[in-house]
């Protein structure tokens, strides 16, 4: 290791970066796999939010990792919209709450950050896992996390492994019937498609991943 | 024809400069709000969703409605910041009510926003519209706001314009909601803007049960029955819930969703009128047209509330918006 | 969903009851008619033409609008039967407007109508509404009738219902004619219920120049553009032939055909009100929505009404009838 | 030939029934036709005409042949509708007006009752030959009886003769352009269709020769 690994203000703007440049450019197949079982937006809702998160970097106020992340869910909560709009911007107004006395986070922070994230959302959502949402992705994404944190693995290991624990999660949103948001009015008409939030948030865990290891590679 | 990036704003745009006497646009705030101020302090309401489905909300903003209306993007529910700026111009120091379709994009950014603007010192109160009768009533948290909103609108926008308070108002909001169900069925899947295509195909003889508003799927498929058939499938559920029988007073609405035409939904009009009076019902007052709509489905929701002397009389005031009016 | 063979019938049951305060279905004569009898005898006006253009005519009977209105089977103009017995149940003694749209069937069946009517002693006088500018003054008599007819139904009824003679109101009448174009294009083909299948095919990415109602053709097809260019293609001719200019005032009609998004006519609303703007004229009332259809044609007419201060104070009057109210 | 061939009121009767039975089966394929060039209905404006017709014969209280056409026309005018029920109507009123003081018309006298029809339907529709409209149809075989009477053909050789010229001149409207009705909205596009007008228009001397055969064979 060259140096400790570490999420600062300036690294976590160039992960939301990264993740607004690869939700604008699934834009279109974010809203495809919408169109399957929801309402054919969810891209164009993100891509909203990405492009207020490129606009809003250079004007945001904040310092601090916890400013850093406030500003970045305020400005995707009226941004955004529809369902994702106030689940995404509570994943970081919660990531936000835990990091607020901090300059930066190591894992062990990173990781009580998104659990805490994970339960922001599933109580706003009245949701769990399996009902076919983002949290099909994000909530195997934070067991990864704990999990590293507890065999003391470095950040890009754990990052790496969260990515790639959402993925799964993802894929499996396929064999899944929706109960909650506009999937779930089809019932089980829902099975075969994956579930566009999920797609999303493994994606922010994949911008997250490769952000670390641009700034520390193994 | 429409471009898809602009094309929320250049109908609120044409929406403003189509009914300059009523309503007034906010392109900052992306609100629309009544023209006029109230001759006196009243509740204010305040209602929003995803765009797409016109007139609703922003047609019913207005004498006798709505005080601000938020439109999201297409079939996206608005933004905090809309909803919290609706809420201040709607704030005449009588309080806020917040009439929220169920479903969760609407439920959480005005959930999240109540909680801002209460502690700004704004009295808020919330209703929470759930008249789709699609779903058993085990899985009501899947019950959509579909045509009661504009009854909700209607007739505690009625209540708040004659002085009521915020409980009185709120009151009248949810008793409107008990008493009224709703039923959608549709025969096409309707084009988004951005998607560019139908979300999904339907074969020409068969249409979906139990539709709501933004494109979704019903919850099951049928193949294609008569305008007698597709009048009991309106009627079943809604009837058996809200206990339609014999003396039962109806406030009907039938929508289409967009690009039903006139004739066909008159005709679903006039049969679901007959079999209320078979069942010794009366449909007092009918409202046919394109009331609460999902682009450009061809389809229709029915909607019917149980109006006692209270809601009927409100229902009968006065009301001056862009899509309902009567008696001004 | 409709059965074709009732289709009419079945529409004109279930218009009467849902408007049942203020319409009448005649069964047997089939025309729809006032429910009530005007406070005190005044001009009789009727209209009537092909069904499939709801709400035209029978959603326009009411205070202040037609006294009847004779529908036709889908597309076809009613027979001098009707005719006739919408003139008797229309006559209070002071004579029956004719209000005729310039289609061959309407011309002469109103026309035959009219002579026999005549003869039993009715003083009749007839208006054919040809505001249709997508043909040049040189073919005048291809000109059909479009959404100028319901301007002279609104107007005109409220020129007999404060007390006009015959002479008057048919002066007023042909005023809103001769102040009127309308100019409409299409994007698909009707289905009628008969034929049950597109009377043609258009590729997605063209749309027909200059259409009416009835589900026919455009003078011509060009390949889809802007709402814009769109706007411009509505307002070219009317603008030209009406000589709006600076000051003009004007009443704005845009009609969907039966199938267009209410989102999608307030775009082009407001776009047209902008360009008309930029002339340095003024829409000083609008009207947007489905109010001349043609089955579930995906289309939109616009019509124009170059306005004075007596057009525009009737215009003002209320009304009451299915599809248009206020003041009342 | 058996008997001098004559129109009389069965006759015509007959002619009428025959010709409603035409309509009848071709309601679809008129309606098509009018699909192409007009608005789809000219089948089932006819066939309602058809069948009012049907149910109406047993109740005509009519004994002459003038006033069987007066029922006849009156008939039409009330059930079909359109700008065809108006010209049919009138048609068989200018039938009725010719043939009023007759108990049974000759072919002088038939050609006579149809030179009045074309007349009447040329003056209520403002049209002309070649406008592409029932009138091409009528106007030949009315045309052809003329020199029919002119040659002294009987009856029944002028009848086939007419309905020959109906035919060929209903054929003759596809290459017009409608400048009369319907079609004429869609300026040249109505090129390449045959007038529904036309067609159902030589059906009825189809009808008419057919029954007159009948009644009188070579
Ligand atoms: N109640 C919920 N809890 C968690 N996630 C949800 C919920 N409702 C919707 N989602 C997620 O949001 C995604 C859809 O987002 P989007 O299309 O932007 O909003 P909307 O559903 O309002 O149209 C779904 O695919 C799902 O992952
Ligand atoms: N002005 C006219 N003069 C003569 N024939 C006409 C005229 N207008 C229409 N027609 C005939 O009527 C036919 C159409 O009849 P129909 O479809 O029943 O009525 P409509 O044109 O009113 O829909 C046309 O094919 C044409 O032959
Ligand atoms: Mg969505
Ligand atoms: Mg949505
Ligand atoms: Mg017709
Ligand atoms: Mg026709």
């Amino acid at each position: 290791m060259k140096t400790s690994a570490i999420l600062s203000p300036l690294i976590a703007q160039n992960w939301l970066e990264e993740f607004s440049k690869i939700v604008i450019s699934l834009e279109d197949h974010l809203n495809e796999l919408d169109a399957a079982v929801g309402d054919g937006e969810h891209g164009s809702n993100l891509s909203n939010g990405a492009k207020a998160l490129l606009q809003g970097f250079p004007n945001f106020k904040s310092r601090t990792l916890g400013e850093f992340f406030e500003d970045a869910g305020m400005t995707i909560i009226n941004s955004v919209g529809g369902a994702s709009g106030a689940l995404y911007g509570t994943l970081f107004l919660r990531l936000s709450d835990v990091t607020s006395n901090y300059q930066e986070a190591d894992l062990t922070l990173i990781s009580q950050a998104f659990d805490s994230s994970l339960s922001g959302i599933m109580e706003l959502g009245r949701v769990k896992p399996g009902d076919k949402t983002l949290v099909d992705a994000l909530e195997p994404a934070v067991t990864s996390m704990r999990a590293s944190v507890k065999n003391s693995e470095n950040l890009l290991t754990a990052m790496i492994k969260a990515h790639y624990a959402a993925e799964l999660g993802c894929s499996s949103t396929a064999n899944m019937e929706a109960r909650k948001g506009r999937g779930s009015y089809q019932g089980d008409r829902s099975i075969g498609h994956i579930d566009p939030g999920a797609t999303s948030m493994a994606a922010l865990f994949g911008a997250l991943s490769n952000t670390i290891s641009n700034y520390f590679p193994h | 024809m429409n471009a898809p990036d602009s094309v929320v704003t250049d109908y609120l745009t044409g929406l403003e400069s189509s009914h300059r006497e009523v309503i007034e646009f906010d392109l900052n705030s992306r609100i629309i709000q009544r023209k006029t101020t109230p001759p006196r302090p009243k509740v204010g309401l305040i209602s929003g969703g995803g765009s797409g489905c016109e007139p609703m909300h922003c047609g019913y903003v207005g004498y006798g409605g709505l005080d601000a209306a938020c439109p999201g993007e297409i079939f996206t529910s608005p933004v905090p910041a809309q909803i919290m700026a609706a809420t201040e111009r709607a704030n005449m120091g009588k309080g806020v009510l917040y009439i929220i379709k169920n479903f969760g994009g609407e439920v959480m950014n005005f959930g999240l926003s109540a909680e801002i603007m209460k502690r700004r010192g704004i009295e808020i109160s919330k209703v929470v519209v759930n008249d789709d009768s699609s779903f058993p009533l085990a899985q009501v948290d899947r019950r959509r706001g579909l045509g009661a909103t504009i009854l909700v609108e209607k007739i505690a926008g009625a209540a708040a314009e004659r002085g009521d308070d915020l409980a009185q108002v709120t009151t009248i909001a949810s008793k409107v909601i008990t008493n009224s169900r709703s039923f959608g069925v549709a025969f096409n899947s309707c084009t988004t803007p951005k998607v560019g295509h139908p979300n999904f195909e339907m074969p020409e003889d068969e249409f979906d049960v139990g539709v709501g508003i933004g494109g979704d799927r019903g919850h099951s498929r049928t193949k294609m029955v008569s305008a007698d058939n597709i009048a009991d499938i309106l009627l079943e559920r809604p009837s058996v819930e809200l206990n339609i029988a014999s003396g039962s007073k109806i406030i009907l609405l039938i929508s289409g969703l967009g690009s039903t035409p006139s004739i066909e939904l008159y005709t679903l009009s006039g049969i679901i009128q007959s079999k209320l009076a078979l069942k010794g019902a009366e449909s007092i007052r009918t409202l046919v047209g394109n009331f609460i709509t999902s682009l450009d489905t061809f389809g229709v929701i029915a909607t019917f509330l149980v109006a006692d002397e209270e809601l009927l009389e409100l229902y009968d005031c006065p009301i001056n918006t862009p899509a309902l009016r009567w008696g001004i």
